[in-house]
């Protein structure tokens, strides 16, 4: 079975994000007032080859835990999903 | 796009450009064929519209072995090395997506250099923005910087030299000139060229997609246009990956080294289309290529897409059939990816075929690579410029109070300190850098794996000025040239050689052409009188914001040679208890000042002529007072006149100064050519004084280097604090 | 006796051969290891150079640290031999788990190239030996991610066992604790950001990185 | 009215994605063979103060164009949500 994965790897909240934070302070100057506690991650996409839903998760979460993220500063969240045939 | 545009339109070709291919081919072209004319015969690649004007610039000397027409300029140093030099714009790109635009044009320059079996060790750029004040300005200014910085630290070739210049003129059309220098040992000199029948055509490096299709003819040979309609049809800028760049750099010598290669190119602007007519014409041969053998990036190519897609990092090698398992050894060390995509032939024909064998295009390879129209198009000389006063001390504003303007000065972004620039750039990898950016000429060793081992050392510098080269663009380029030749030899450094960079305007007002005309002749000019070989350059037209064409903005860079590297050259800080003296002409011109255009609006006058004499002598005793060390500081005056000369060289040596001998306040603000500053200690007066009179160079003692104030007779005193603080606020 | 010391060379690495001419500077012979080796032979101290090992995709070190010779440099360093990780390197060191913490983004999120001082907090570890605590050593510095950072628990762990070895003067990423060099619990392992390389040549304006490479070196013998 | 936003930055299908290419050939040698189609973008979280969720929708909108994303090279996909009071 084909799944689509999302893997999205944030910086714990612990952690200062300066990224977030250049944008944060960019905005007013465009006129953006009422934006607060921004943050910047990853959005990792890919296709997956997998018996079933359940391995499938099982591998997306070997890959972060081994690759995708840095346990010290990151968490990640996931999403699995099948492809429909027709797509 | 309507539908009644003729295809040849849509992709960029005139009807008489479109009639001249069909007389070539004795047929009607099919839409692969045209594609692939379109692309060649782009301003961009076929140089249509300047040709005709480059050819006057000396390009020959005894130690070139290279000169324009290849993808670099290459000069033989001694000791069995050889430095190749490239300079390029990516103007266009840059103006839409800055990062990626400035990263890819560093890509793209890298390959112009290891394609000629050197290795890059240097980079430089010039950079021209809009005033920091706006938005959009802002954002192309750091994208571009940090595009620079992303792709060339990555790459691992540091960043060493460079000019920041702001100015409102270029704010929708930022120029983003990259050049850089490489070195080889003379043997490995290799030439793009396409030899020996059954031999093959391998095409190493990323996989081929659908982004840049037609980057040369729509988005590099027409104005940029801020409507939708053509936000639509412009084509995606491409991204840049220095990973597989520095994989590809690292496999190409490796390939170079083993005596793999017959020839090799790189892929830039009209890629495969490029490489392939190219390397055919210059050897003399024909080839055929499978568009069906091309890695691809994603599936649905269609046969013009692969054939003129500007994909980055990707490379064409001639192999002879035996090498092929060599090349594949090396290939898969460095994780590059490679396919077999064509033959040298007989003939000279390039034939394109499909998967099946089914031909797609034929046509002569030299007619795409050699027999692009060349255009002598219409010049015209300015009706200001016919007028233009000569008489400028009445018009030109008086100085004020001078210590406020002082200050004034020192605080514009175009004067103010560069290091947030080039304190994101790499510039001490490899171990080189002897002087690197801050200072007037890069100074950096002669050294890499493999290059025979030398005393000797390069000196680089790039430099443009737009404000002199609009005010006259045949004398402006002569002073840019000056400058750049006087950086050198404030480093020791007898210059060897040039590349430019011509940035104008829309070809098709003639106004322009005369611009760039004249700029033609300035650096032939100087060039044939300091037997300063050229040897390449580029052109960038259609660089304009609207209607309004961008400044002539020619920029050069120029690479000198120390012949024993064993010394710090004395750098531009001023040392406590030193002398300074003023080398050169009385010159207190303000016309094109920055003083005069930044501070006062002032744009009139003339510049002052340099005598080309008296310039040679003047970089003679410069080069002669380096080499043997007669100097503590040193500083050539141009950009900011004196007041920037000064105030860097107090600022870099924590030092301040008390002076005389200034005629007049304007003196200060002049940027007349041809004028150095420098500091001495007293046991060495006696020997510069003598040297100068001897090569009949004016010197005036100006005063001492002491304390921590500017001070010039009565005219001002201000803290050296004060000039630093403004100096280095962040713009 | 002439010792031989390895450096470690992945795809993107770009400072292997100015560690190289540094190394060779002490008198160490330098030995270039490719990154899909297994066997270090008879090197008796490694460098893992700076540079952008696997292009810093994904994060600086998060590919690198699968390479096959990272085994062997992990049991190296099991061993006790001296390992020092300059910049990448340091990255590295971090993602294989040889040294607490993580590297992240430079706090004002720039590229910064320049000389740092570096004042040096212990002498128990195997790049300081020949230096003084409390001494001071202008070093370029070079990176776009070297903001070191930790947990609490691990920063007093750092401090508690004296294996912080360098620290900024004038933090320039914001680094916790301005901490620019630590060292493992056995101190043969170090990270460092800033590149003593670039400071071995009176030429180049500095000659602050060669008591790095001297007590390196010592440390190997 | 607060709004969480999740803003999703990707490169444009058509233009290279060096960093999803290098993740995607490194993850055979780690043991991962059915994994393709790597792309990396990015995952940008915020706060919004907005009138309603349509205000809210405008200015996220208005924030890509002008400050997260370059259309020439990227796509971007905006989840907005309205924060529940007792979030
Ligand atoms: N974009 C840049 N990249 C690298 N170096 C730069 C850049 N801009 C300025 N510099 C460096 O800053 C110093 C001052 O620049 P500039 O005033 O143009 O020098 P000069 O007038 O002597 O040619 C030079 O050493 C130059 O190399
Ligand atoms: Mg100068």
């Amino acid at each position: 079975m084909k799944f689509k994965v999302l893997v999205e790897v944030d910086l714990k909240a612990a952690i200062a994000d300066p990224a977030g934070a250049t944008i944060e302070r960019a905005l007013p100057a465009l006129g953006f007032e009422n934006i607060s506690q921004v943050r910047v991650g990853k959005a990792i996409r890919f296709s997956l080859d997998a018996a079933n839903s359940e391995e499938a998760r099982q591998i997306v979460q070997l890959v972060c835990d081994r690759l995708l993220a840095n346990p010290v500063i990151e968490d990640t969240s996931i999403v699995v999903e099948p492809v429909q045939a027709s797509d | 796009m309507t539908n009644a545009e003729p295809l040849h339109r849509v992709l960029g070709l005139t009807d008489e450009e479109a009639a001249k291919i069909e007389s070539i081919l004795g047929r009607r072209p099919n839409h692969l064929e045209l594609a692939m004319y379109s692309v060649m015969w782009s301003e961009h690649c076929s140089y249509k519209s300047s040709k005709i004007h480059l050819r006057r610039l000396p390009s020959d000397g005894p130690h070139v072995l290279v000169g324009p027409g290849e993808n670099a300029g290459v000069i033989d140093v001694g000791d069995g090395i050889a430095v190749a030099i490239r300079i390029e714009s990516h103007n266009h790109p840059s103006a839409i997506e800055p990062y990626q635009g400035a990263a890819t044009g560093v890509g793209g320059i890298l390959r112009d250099i290891f394609t000629m079996g050197a290795r890059p060790i240097c980079l430089g750029d010039s950079l021209w923005f809009g005033s920091p004040d706006s938005p959009r300005a802002r954002w192309i200014t750091d994208g571009v910087i940090s595009g620079i910085s992303g792709y060339g630290n990555a790459v691992g070739v540091p960043t060493l030299c460079g000019e920041t210049n702001f100015d409102s003129a270029y704010e929708g059309n930022p120029l983003v000139n990259v050049m850089c220098i490489g070195v080889l040992p003379t043997e490995r000199l290799v030439l793009a060229r396409a030899t020996g029948t059954g031999n093959l055509a391998v095409l190493l490096g990323s996989t081929t997609g659908r982004d840049g299709i037609g980057g040369v003819s729509v988005l590099a040979s027409a104005p940029l246009e801020d409507d939708d309609e053509s936000a639509q049809k412009r084509p995606s800028v491409q991204v840049g990956d220095p990973f597989e760049e520095k994989r590809l750099i690292e496999a190409c010598l490796e390939l170079l080294d083993a005596g793999v290669v017959v020839g090799i190119q790189d892929l830039g602007g009209a890629g495969l289309t490029c490489a392939t007519s190219e390397t055919a014409s210059r050897g003399g041969v024909g080839m055929d290529v499978d568009v069906s053998k091309v890695h691809l990036r994603q599936s649905g190519l269609e046969p013009f897409e692969v054939m003129i897609s500007e994909s980055q990092e990707r490379m064409l090698a001639i192999i002879t059939p035996d090498a092929l398992n060599k090349l594949a050894e090396i290939c898969n060390k460095w994780e590059v990816s490679y396919s077999v995509v064509g033959r040298v032939v007989p003939g000279n024909a390039l034939r394109v075929t499909g998967p099946d064998g089914e031909v797609l295009a034929e046509l002569p390879a030299s007619s795409l690579a050699d027999d692009a129209p060349v255009y002598n198009r219409e010049i015209q000389v300015p009706a200001w410029y016919e007028a233009r006063n000569f008489e400028l001390g009445s018009r030109a504003p008086g100085v004020g109070d001078l210590g406020k303007e002082w200050l004034e000065l020192m605080g514009l972004p175009g004067t103010g300190d560069k290091s947030w620039v080039y304190s994101q750039y790499d510039h001490q990898l490899f171990l080189n850098t002897v002087v690197g950016p801050g200072g007037d000429a890069t100074v950096l060793k002669l050294k890499a794996p493999g290059l025979p081992k030398t005393d000797k050392g390069l000196a680089v510098s790039i430099d443009g000025n737009s404000r002199w080269c609009s005010l006259n663009p045949r004398l402006g380029a002569k002073l840019v040239v000056a400058e750049s030749v006087l950086n050198l030899a404030c480093a020791g450094a007898t210059p060897k050689a040039l590349v430019n960079c011509l940035n104008f305007g829309n070809p098709e007002n003639p106004e322009v052409m005369w611009q760039l005309s004249e700029t033609v002749d300035g650096l032939a000019e100087i060039c044939n009188a300091l037997k300063l070989p050229v040897v390449g350059g580029n052109v960038s037209l259609y660089n304009q914001s609207g209607t309004t064409d961008i400044p002539p903005t020619p920029v050069v860079a120029t690479v000198g040679l120390i012949n024993k590297l064993t010394h710090r050259p004395p750098g531009i800080g001023l040392v406590e208890g030193s002398t300074l003296y003023l080398l050169g002409n009385y010159d207190a011109n303000v016309s094109g000042s920055r003083w005069a255009i930044d501070l006062h609006d002032y744009r009139g006058g003339a510049l002052s002529e340099i005598s080309l004499p008296a310039f040679s002598a003047l970089a003679e005793l410069v080069i002669s007072l380096v080499r043997q060390r007669l100097v503590v500081s040193i500083h050539d005056i141009s950009d900011g006149g004196m007041v920037t000369a000064l105030s860097e060289m107090a600022i870099a040596g924590g030092v301040g100064f008390s002076i005389g001998g200034i005629q007049d306040s304007a003196e200060l603000f002049s940027e007349g050519p041809g004028r150095v500053l420098i500091g001495i200690l007293p046991q060495s007066s006696q020997s510069v004084v003598r040297m100068a009179g001897d090569l009949a160079v004016p010197v005036r003692e100006l005063g001492y280097c002491e304390g921590d104030r500017l001070a010039i007779g009565g005219l001002m005193n201000i803290s050296l604090g004060s000039v630093a603080e403004i100096w280095t606020r962040p713009s | 006796m002439q010792i031989s010391v390895g450096v470690v060379v992945f795809p993107g690495s770009n400072c292997e051969y100015d560690v190289c001419e540094a190394l060779e500077l002490v008198g160490a012979i330098p030995r270039l290891v490719w990154h899909n080796e297994s066997n270090l032979g008879d090197v008796r101290g490694l460098v893992i150079p700076g540079g952008f090992a696997h292009g810093d995709y994904l994060r600086p070190g998060a590919i690198a640290k699968f390479s096959r010779v990272m085994e062997a440099v992990i049991k190296f360093a099991k061993d006790g031999r001296p390992v020092l990780g300059i910049c990448n390197g340091f990255q590295i060191l971090t993602e294989a788990g040889l040294l607490p913490g993580a590297l992240q983004k430079n706090a004002g999120l720039r590229f910064i190239c320049r000389p740092e001082l570096v004042s040096i907090s212990t002498r128990d570890c195997v790049i300081t030996s020949e230096l003084a605590v409390g001494s001071m050593l202008s070093l370029p510095i070079n990176h776009f991610e070297g903001n070191y950072t930790c947990d609490k628990a691990t920063l007093d762990e750092l401090l508690q066992d004296d294996r912080v070895v360098m620290r900024y003067e004038h933090n320039p990423n914001g680094s916790i604790d301005s901490i620019a060099a630590i060292a493992n619990q056995s101190k043969n392992v170090v990270g460092m950001m800033p590149h003593p390389e670039r400071a071995c040549d009176d030429l180049l304006g500095s000659t602050h990185g060669l008591p790095i490479f001297r007590s390196l070196l010592e440390a190997a013998k």
